[in-house]
C-alpha cells in the first residue's frame, strides 16, 4: 500500500495544512478524506482506503500539534479509520463477527463518492439560471384586491330563539323562588303514586291536579307542569300509561295493566 | 458625423454583450429584448432608458411600436404613462385582478333579532321593530337585512308620516326553508318547545294598537 | 351548422362576468384571462388559484398550454413551477436586467451542499444530511435555507423518534427554473449509480423503515 508518491504526500499535506487555516473551506473529515482522495487523483473506487487513512491519521496527529481542541467529529472519524486500519492490516478472523475491513473500505468509498456527487450537482444547480439573476419575475405586480365578501347565515332555530328571546326580555328578573305558587314535581309525584291504586280507566290528567290548585292561573299552571312531570316519571317507571289523541286534545292517564 | 468625444451613446466598450458597434441585434431579438425590460422592470421604462439598457444600435422604439401591436387585444397591453411605457392589465381583465374570499360569519343579535321581529309582524316599521326589541335598530343592521336580500320595503304604512314598513322576502323564505311566513312557529309552538315563557307579555295589549294588527293571525290557532 | 345548445362559444357574445354558470367563455377569451392573471403577480400561480379566479366553467390548463406555446421564444416565457404557472423573463435575456439583480447574501459551501442534498435526496432527515455530508450541520444552515423558502419541512418518518424531513419548496424549483423535482441534472445518472442510495454503514443494525426509499415516490410517476 506505498502507492502513495511522496509528492502527493506533500500536497495531501499541504491540503491538511490549509484546513488548519481555512476552516471555512473545509468542515469535516469526510470532507478532508474527499480532498486527500483528490490529491491522489485517481477514480474513487480504486482509492487506496489505507493510504487514505493513514494520511488522514498522520493529519490528525499534526492537528493536534497545531490546535489545541479538535472537532469531535475529527476524532470519532479518526477513531474509526484508524480501527479500519487494522482491519484492513489483520488478516480475515474467521469467527470474528462484524465487518470485514473491506466491507468498512467499501462503505467509505461510496460515502465519499456521494458527497462528490453532491458537491457535483450542487455546482450545477448554483450554475443553472437563477430567478433574479438571469431570469426575471414581474416587476410591476398588480396587487390582487382580496375582496373579503362576508355571508352571513343564521339558522331557523337562531331566529325562534331570537324572537323568544325577545318576547320574554321584559320579564327577566333576578332569581327568586316564590313557592307559594310552585308545585314541585316532587310534591305532584308524592301527590301522585298513592292516587295510581285508585286510577280505572282513561281518565284526564287534569282531574288529577291538587284541589286547591285549580282556581288561580299561575297555580294551575304550576300544577299543570308538575302533575305531568309527575305522571311522565310514572310511566317511565311502568306504572301508568298516558295518551293524547291530538294536538291540544286532552291528556289522559291510566294505571297501566300488568 | 457625431463626435465620438461627446456623444454618450459611444462608449459601448462596457457593452455587456460585446455587440459589435455596428451590427445591432434583428428587429424581432430587439422586440424580445424590449418585452423582457418592459416585463421585469419595476417603474415604468423610458424610450431613453431602453436606448441605454440595450446593445448599441438598437431602435427601441420601433421595437416598442412592433411590441405594442403584438400585444393588442391581449390580456396584457403595452401602454404609455407619461415619458414611460410598461406592460399592464388589459382594461376589460380588472376584474379578475379581485379575488374575493368569501367567509361566513353568523348573523349578529341585533341583526337576527330585527330579522325575526319583521318576520313575525310583517309589515312592521322601524319604529315598531325598535319598541318590540326595547333598544334602538341601526341603520347598519337594517342595511345588513336588506342587503342580504333577506328583508326588503313593504307598503308604506297608512298612518301619520307614511313610514315605510319591512316585509320579509322569498330569499328569507329559502333560507330558512320555509313556504310562507305563517309557517313561522307561532308563540305557542316556541312555548311548547320551550323556547317562550308562558307568563302573559305585559305590553301585549298595547302591542296591537302600534301595529295593524297584521300579524295577528300569524300566532293564534 | 353549429348546435347553439352545445357550441360552447355560442354564447360568446356576452360580456364574461355576466356568463351563467354553464357558458364558459370563449377559450381565446380564457387565454387572455391566464395571461393578465400570470402577468400580474410574481408569484407563480397554480391551477386552482387560476380556476378559482376565473369565471366558472373556464379550462385554465387549456387556455395554459396555448400561451405557453404562444410565448415560445419570445423575451418572456410561460414556466411551469410544480403545480404553478409564471411568467419569467427567457433565460438569454438576463444581461439586459443588471439594474433589476438583488443582490442576495451568499450562500455559503455548507448551506449549498445541504440544499443540494435535500433536493436529491428528499424527503431527508438532518441525520441523513449529517451521514452524506460527514460533518454536522449548523442549525443556522437550515434556517437560512428555511427563510429562503428554498427548503420547508416534509412529513415526519415513520422510524424512531420520527425525525422531520426536509423537502425542497415551489420556489426552490422557481429559483433554479425547474418544473419539478424529477428535472433536477444528472438526477436520473446519480439514481442508476445507486448515490442516491441510503446505504447502512456495515455492522450497523439496517434501520429498515429509516431507508423507507423516501425520496422515490417523490421523483417517480
Amino acid at each position: 500500500m506505498s502507492d502513495v508518491s511522496a509528492a502527493d504526500a506533500v500536497s495531501a499535506r499541504l491540503a491538511a495544512e490549509a484546513l488548519i487555516v481555512d476552516v471555512d473551506g473545509y468542515e469535516g473529515p469526510l470532507d478532508l478524506l474527499l480532498n486527500l482522495s483528490r490529491t491522489q487523483k485517481v477514480d474513487l473506487r480504486e482509492i487506496s482506503i489505507l493510504a487514505l487513512a493513514e494520511q488522514y491519521l498522520s493529519f490528525v496527529e499534526r492537528a493536534k500539534e497545531l490546535r489545541i481542541e479538535l472537532a469531535a467529529d475529527y476524532l470519532v472519524m479518526a477513531a474509526w479509520l484508524a480501527f479500519l486500519k487494522s482491519r484492513l492490516l489483520l488478516p480475515p478472523d474467521p469467527t470474528e463477527e462484524g465487518p470485514s475491513g473491506e466491507d468498512l473500505a467499501a462503505h467509505l468509498a461510496f460515502q465519499l463518492e456521494r458527497l462528490e456527487a453532491m458537491r457535483d450537482s450542487a455546482a450545477k444547480l448554483m450554475a443553472r439560471d437563477q430567478l433574479g439573476r438571469d431570469r426575471f419575475a414581474r416587476g410591476i405586480t398588480e396587487d390582487v384586491a382580496r375582496v373579503r365578501r362576508v355571508t352571513y347565515t343564521a339558522t331557523l332555530v337562531d331566529l325562534m330563539q331570537a324572537y323568544a328571546r325577545i318576547r320574554t326580555k321584559d320579564e327577566f328578573r333576578p332569581y327568586a323562588f316564590d313557592r307559594e305558587n310552585l308545585l314541585t314535581m316532587e310534591q305532584a309525584l308524592d301527590r301522585m303514586r298513592p292516587l295510581i291504586g285508585f286510577m280505572g280507566d282513561w281518565g284526564e290528567l287534569t282531574t288529577y291536579l291538587p284541589d286547591d290548585w285549580h282556581s288561580e292561573p299561575a297555580r294551575r299552571r304550576s300544577a299543570t307542569a308538575s302533575t305531568f312531570a309527575a305522571s311522565l316519571q310514572l310511566v317511565k317507571e311502568g306504572h301508568v300509561e298516558l295518551r293524547q289523541g291530538e294536538t291540544f286534545a286532552p291528556i289522559e292517564i291510566r294505571r297501566k295493566s300488568t | 458625423m457625431t463626435d465620438p468625444e461627446t456623444d454618450p451613446d459611444a462608449h459601448a466598450e462596457s457593452d455587456p454583450r460585446e455587440q459589435s458597434l455596428f451590427e445591432a441585434p434583428p428587429m424581432a431579438e430587439q422586440e424580445r429584448m424590449v418585452e423582457a425590460i418592459l416585463f421585469a422592470t419595476a417603474d415604468p421604462v423610458s424610450l431613453r432608458d431602453l436606448t441605454g439598457r440595450m446593445p448599441h444600435g438598437c431602435e427601441p422604439a420601433t421595437a416598442l411600436a412592433a411590441l405594442r401591436r403584438r400585444y393588442e387585444g391581449r390580456g396584457v397591453n403595452v401602454v404609455r404613462i407619461g415619458e414611460s411605457w410598461a406592460i399592464r392589465t388589459a382594461p376589460d381583465l380588472g376584474f379578475l385582478m379581485r379575488h374575493e374570499v368569501v367567509e361566513t360569519r353568523k348573523l349578529s343579535r341585533a341583526a337576527i333579532e330585527t330579522l325575526a321581529i319583521v318576520a313575525y309582524h310583517q309589515p312592521v316599521t322601524r319604529a315598531e321593530i325598535e319598541e318590540i326589541r326595547g333598544v334602538g335598530v341601526s341603520r347598519g343592521t337594517i342595511d345588513q337585512l336588506l342587503e342580504l336580500d333577506w328583508i326588503r320595503f313593504g307598503r308604506r304604512r297608512m298612518s301619520p308620516g307614511r313610514p315605510v314598513t319591512f316585509v320579509v322576502t322569498e330569499a328569507f323564505l329559502d333560507h330558512f326553508g320555509l313556504e310562507n311566513p305563517r309557517d313561522l312557529p307561532g308563540l305557542k309552538e316556541l312555548r311548547a318547545a320551550g323556547l317562550l315563557d308562558n307568563r302573559p307579555m305585559p305590553g301585549e295589549a298595547t302591542d296591537d294598537d302600534e301595529g295593524d294588527g297584521g300579524q295577528g293571525d300569524m300566532f293564534e290557532g
